[in-house]
């Protein structure tokens, strides 16, 4: 069995002082090598929740998470994250330094050739002419590109992201969902990305895991491994997004996004 | 007029202030002179937190060593003008040490510490300077400077009593001292009567010449307080030990409070005695600028028509 | 080995420990605070029958005693209750006087640099410095001491409380202007709160020095008649050679830390920045 | 002249430590009352400090910001800011009195009216539930619910909005959306808005101003008055939205977004 | 009228004045700090020539000449030397010990329930109550008072480390843990920098309470007549009632504490905290 990522039977309280509160309740999935799984749901569900504890950085209430076969008990740079806050920059490195760091310290690269990786990875994201400045000074999308060439640099086995493109333009969007789907076939990482763009979900995803609202639960999967950009705006394409759209909330959304 | 705020230090030497508080002395001897007076007792540590006190108006009379009094009468002159009002009485202090093999000044090797309270300025290190002079010749008077560490009593004795400390000799204080010698491995060295050549008057009571001339009736009144309770104490020794203990709320064994005020070499006078050969020490070297012409000098009129020196 | 899991990422993202693990936890927190304090006790009393020399280092069980006699048969009570009334009114006044300097400072850049230069100025300064002014403008008693205890309280604390205001994050800075607040409504809503641990640690630290300054400066600003607080009683004590009575009362100073830290200040935290997530343990 | 704000010859600096830096570069504008104005433009080009320039975070180098016909001095409870930062939520009021605050510190509401109020505001972005809960244990997209939740409370006469919706799916970000226009449309307030969706931009402006990458400048500007969410998904919106999505990229973007 | 939004705003946002602006915001920092500098030394000459006792308050002019005469003629500068040495000993001795105490107590639940329980227990503590136990261990000397300084130093110091360390945004410890940082290098790279502005004010208050401690702990320890330090320095001019050399011993601390603030902590500050946009002016 070449599974990844499996999450069996995963259910996560956040203990708070009424008492425990379930954010994610008996959801399970398994992510196959270089598949690209898309957690969709609405706001509050427990997207972030699943992927940190993916992450090591909760413990499930009941269930478990395997990784690789192994049951998550730590935090490691095999599961690269970027987050969904925007100051996940480390304020007192440069930008370049920011992307460089867990080349140095989690990829044992030298200092001239994490910095000279930093730099290709950032020109990418279009922020070739803020090497030197630090996160301070950036513009919350700015800061965003940063954190995802950081991660991606760093080419981990698993890559776990956060909403990492909410915070852009249509332009810097398109480009980076291309570039991220690009560097996804040729290193054939394992993906998991959240989204509450049903359109992006059917872009990236190989497979698609759909939430209810507060605590999450599983609604259904959709299999879209079939359609990537080329079928971007097509008829099947639309059709599946209103499926989705219908899946979800139950009727036609009227919001532009 | 009226009132009177005296500052102490801790020790039986100060016992006189004792007696004047416990029998109530100076506002007895107020009355008699037709005056309520106030009386607010103080206590402070250290010469130099009491000549703070004293110059900042704070309190009346202080009462300190020979040393400090002299600076301050040196610095204060044509100002405030301190002068000694009286002696609380004789007491030696010991130099006392822990190593078997130091039996003179000579015998402290470069391994021996001695502890006083204030390097080169406390009492202590001036009476061991004067020795020193004595022993190793004029001029070399700073030759045990290097082996003195500042310590208070309490602290050096309970290290040299301790014996697990660097510290082999402490120049001490009453009760201190006895204390001290009650350990069968420690022993007297020098006294400072066998250093100033006969009996002193270690502590004095002090206070600004604006005070005496404001308030001359208190004044008066308070120096004939105090020399009634020196008396009473010279012929009530066992009672004046109680005193002590009372009004110091002292857990000290009253045997032997009373042992150490009763010894032959304590008597508590009024009259300053060996405060002139400490006062000519400190201008020879430099420690006061004006030389005094007598120990008259530096003390108020009340006391010149005794035997002192 | 779901310990590990549980124990650094939980700390790491919050409140995730479910209900039964968090009263275990805060049971083992005790278990581990009487563990410490035993295990010092125990560390003392060898190191003193070690030793052997009582004058220097009393035992743990001879200065548990004396602090028994010490508050039944001595004025050690009435002497910590006179010390701590002493001892709150000069740390208050502090405070008071520290968060007016700080928020002048926060408000006016003059302010600023005044608060600036006199807290590196004045900071440093031992309580002797001070003595010749204090008992020319107070006299002897507890005014001097008071004011002895303002300075030493009073610039680790504005120090820290400044250090705070300024890490405030931009965000908190812009909603409060936003709502139209300030001079003192601006640093009561905002920076005060936002602040929050920073002057937390201000306030122990302070506290902490507040006390070191009083024992020391009870001796030189000595006692009127009788009476005489902690400071005195220690000096006394050790005038007599009681060292068992000297760590009695220095025991009744590190009681009244413990007591302070875990009944006061841990509960302010508890119910203030852990509470809101601004402090992890 | 009715104009709200107006914008005269608007370049704003950055002092870096590389000198400083122009981020916003001659524009200009006007915002009539009631009118909503758009920010449009990539990421990095001066949306945000154009808004904190009009709020009165920022002093312009060179030209000035007219606020009902005064020169804007300093911030003030005027005009409310929706910031684009997840943590502009004050971490030590519940999210009840976050949302309270403004309406007691600067609307004068005594503290029954204003939880009352605020209730009410927290209610219908979704938040009833959490009411009495702090900030940090909500999720991104609910602590960006709570924060328009309380400019909306407020009922400003100008409201600035950087990015309000960008961490919400296409649900919520519809009703809010909607909930939005029909306030402005009851309330009558003046809008400034910030958004990097096209389509956002025709639904909720009556005005977009394009504005070039950085240093941001003044591409041009759209009447958009006419567009409502009636048109949405019409050909007549798709067709403005491609040309938008022209002007800005200069060519049709595959963002899936 | 735009100076007020040039005034708050821009303090808010950070570094949006323009360049010429800025130096002329150094410049007038500059102008300022002289100011108050120049204001003190004025109160002061004022004070001192209206309390006329120069015994208790001399002038700030006989001050400054005793300060001359001091260095020139007098071992003011070795014995500032000799005391700038021991200090720093002491200080440095004091922030790795408790660096590494706060370290542990980061990484496990014991240790950080011990550092709070000494903390709160030791710190309030008086450097008289480790006299006897510095000449138990230590004797008398320069190792003793490293010892009294590092007591002063170390609480306060790891007080606000762990403070510091503590309000670390959860976001940067999960970016830390997520490169697989633990132990040593997740304090060094992630806690300590994240902690900066906290640290920082440990190190100015530790900075500060090392100088009142050496002051007055030189009067007890290690001093012998021929050398003695500048605690030495200003109680023998005490005892010797030479107030003006006693407050230009004062005065050298001041000078130390000033030209430490400002070419040191202000510099470092500004290279970090500052620069970083983690602490604003
Ligand atoms: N630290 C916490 N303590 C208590 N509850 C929490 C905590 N963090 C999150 N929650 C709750 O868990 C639920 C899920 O949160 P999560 O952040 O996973 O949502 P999400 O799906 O990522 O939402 P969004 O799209 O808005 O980011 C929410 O209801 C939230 O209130
Ligand atoms: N404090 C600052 N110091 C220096 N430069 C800054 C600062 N804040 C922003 N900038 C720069 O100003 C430019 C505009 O930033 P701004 O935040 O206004 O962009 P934006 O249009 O809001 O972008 P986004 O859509 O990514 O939020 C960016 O290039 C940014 O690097
Ligand atoms: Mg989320
Ligand atoms: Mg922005």
């Amino acid at each position: 069995m070449s599974s990844v990522i499996e999450a069996r039977r995963l259910s996560i309280d956040y203990d708070t002082e009424h008492g425990p509160v379930r954010a994610v309740d008996n959801v399970s999935f398994t992510v196959a090598r270089s598949e690209r799984l898309v957690l969709l749901g609405p706001s509050g569900c427990g997207k972030s929740t699943i992927l940190k504890s993916i992450a090591g950085f909760i413990r499930p209430s009941s269930g478990d998470i395997l990784v690789e076969g192994r049951a998550v008990t730590k935090p490691g740079p095999d599961r690269l994250v970027v987050f969904q806050e925007f100051d996940q920059l480390l304020p007192w490195k440069t930008v370049r330094d920011n992307v460089a760091f867990p080349l140095k310290v989690a990829r044992g690269k030298s200092g001239a050739e994490a910095r000279a990786l930093a730099e290709a990875a950032l020109a990418k994201v279009g922020l070739a002419r803020v090497i030197k400045d630090y996160p301070h000074t950036l513009s919350g999308g700015m800061k965003q590109r940063a954190a995802i060439a950081r991660a991606l640099a760093a080419s981990p086995e698993v890559l776990l992201m956060d909403e990492p493109f909410a915070a852009l333009d249509a332009l810097t969007r398109g480009t980076l969902q291309h570039d991220l789907l690009a560097l996804a076939e040729e290193l054939q990482f394992t993906l998991v990305f959240v989204t509450h763009s049903i359109d992006e979900a059917i872009l990236i995803g190989t497979r698609l895991h759909l939430l209810s609202a507060h605590p999450g639960r599983t609604i259904t999967t959709f299999d879209t491994s079939g359609i990537g950009a080329a079928q971007l705006g097509s008829p099947q394409f639309r059709a599946l997004s209103e499926e989705i759209r219908h899946t979800l909330f139950g009727r036609r959304s009227g919001a532009a996004a | 007029e009226g009132r009177l705020r005296i500052v102490e230090q801790f020790g039986t030497v100060y016992l006189p202030l004792h007696v004047l508080r416990d029998q109530k002395l100076i506002e007895k001897h107020g009355q008699k002179a037709g005056l309520e007076i106030k009386v607010e007792w103080t206590k402070l540590s250290g010469g130099a937190a009491i000549n703070d006190a004293l110059i900042s108006g704070a309190v009346d009379i202080g009462a300190a060593g020979a040393g400090p009094v002299l600076v301050l009468w040196d610095r204060t002159r044509g100002s405030a003008d301190v002068k000694i009002i009286a002696a609380l009485g004789e007491q030696p202090n010991y130099l006392i040490t822990s190593n078997p093999n130091v039996k003179t000044l000579k015998d402290f090797t470069k391994t021996d510490k001695i502890a006083v309270p204030a390097v080169v300025v406390s009492q202590q290190s001036r009476l061991l300077q004067i020795a020193a002079e004595k022993e190793f010749g004029e001029r070399k008077f700073n030759a045990l400077d290097d082996l003195t560490v500042n310590l208070p009593h309490p602290d050096a004795t309970a290290a040299l009593l301790s014996g697990s400390s660097t510290i082999t000799a402490h120049f001490s204080n009453p009760p201190y001292q006895e204390q001290a010698l009650q350990d069968p491995k420690i022993h007297k060295v020098l006294s400072s009567y066998d250093i100033m050549g006969g009996r002193i008057t270690p502590t004095l009571l002090y206070a600004t010449s604006k005070f005496r001339n404001e308030n001359p009736r208190t004044f008066k009144v308070f120096y004939d307080a105090l020399n009634e309770a020196s008396h009473w104490i010279e012929s009530h020794k066992a009672e004046a030990a109680e005193t002590y203990i009372r009004i110091e709320q002292s857990k000290l064994d009253p045997a032997f409070v009373k042992s150490v005020i009763d010894s032959p070499e304590v008597s508590f006078t009024t009259v300053p005695k060996g405060t002139f050969k400490y006062a000519a020490f400190l201008a020879k070297i430099g420690a006061i600028k004006t030389r005094p012409a007598s120990w008259k000098d530096y003390t108020f009129e009340e006391l010149h028509d005794k035997q002192g020196d | 080995m779901t310990d590990h899991i549980a124990e650094a990422p939980i700390a790491a993202t919050g409140s995730s420990a479910r209900r039964l693990h968090w009263s275990a936890l805060r049971r083992s927190a005790m278990v581990r605070r009487v563990l410490v304090l035993a295990t010092l006790a125990l560390l003392w009393q060898l190191a003193a029958t070690f030793t052997a020399s009582p004058l220097l280092l009393p035992s743990f069980t001879q200065t548990m005693t004396a602090l028994w006699d010490g508050l039944l048969h001595e004025n050690l009570a009435s002497a910590t209750a006179a010390s701590l009334g002493i001892l709150i009114k000069g740390y208050l006044l502090a405070l008071l006087l520290g968060l007016i300097f700080v928020s002048l400072a926060t408000a006016n850049a003059l302010c600023r640099e005044a608060l600036i230069t006199l807290t590196a100025m004045f900071n440093p300064l031992p309580a002797i410095a001070l003595l010749p002014l204090a008992m020319l403008w107070f006299g002897l008693g507890e005014t001097s001491l008071i004011f002895v205890l303002v300075h030493s309280v009073l610039w680790p604390f504005a120090l820290a409380t400044f250090t705070g205001f300024q890490s405030v994050p931009d965000t908190h800075r812009l909603v409060g202007r936003n709502y139209g607040l300030t001079g003192a409504r601006y640093v009561g809503s905002i920076l005060i709160p936002s602040a929050l641990p920073s002057i937390l640690s201000g306030l122990k630290i302070g506290w902490a020095f507040a006390w070191r300054t009083l024992i020391a400066a009870e001796l030189v600003f000595g006692v009127s008649a009788s009476q005489g607080g902690l400071g005195w009683f220690i000096f006394r004590n050790r005038n007599e050679l009681f060292t068992d009575k000297v760590f009695a009362g220095l025991i009744m100073v590190i009681l009244i830390g413990l007591i302070v830290e875990f009944g006061l200040f841990r509960a302010i935290e508890a119910v203030t920045v852990r509470r809101w997530g601004m402090q992890r343990g």
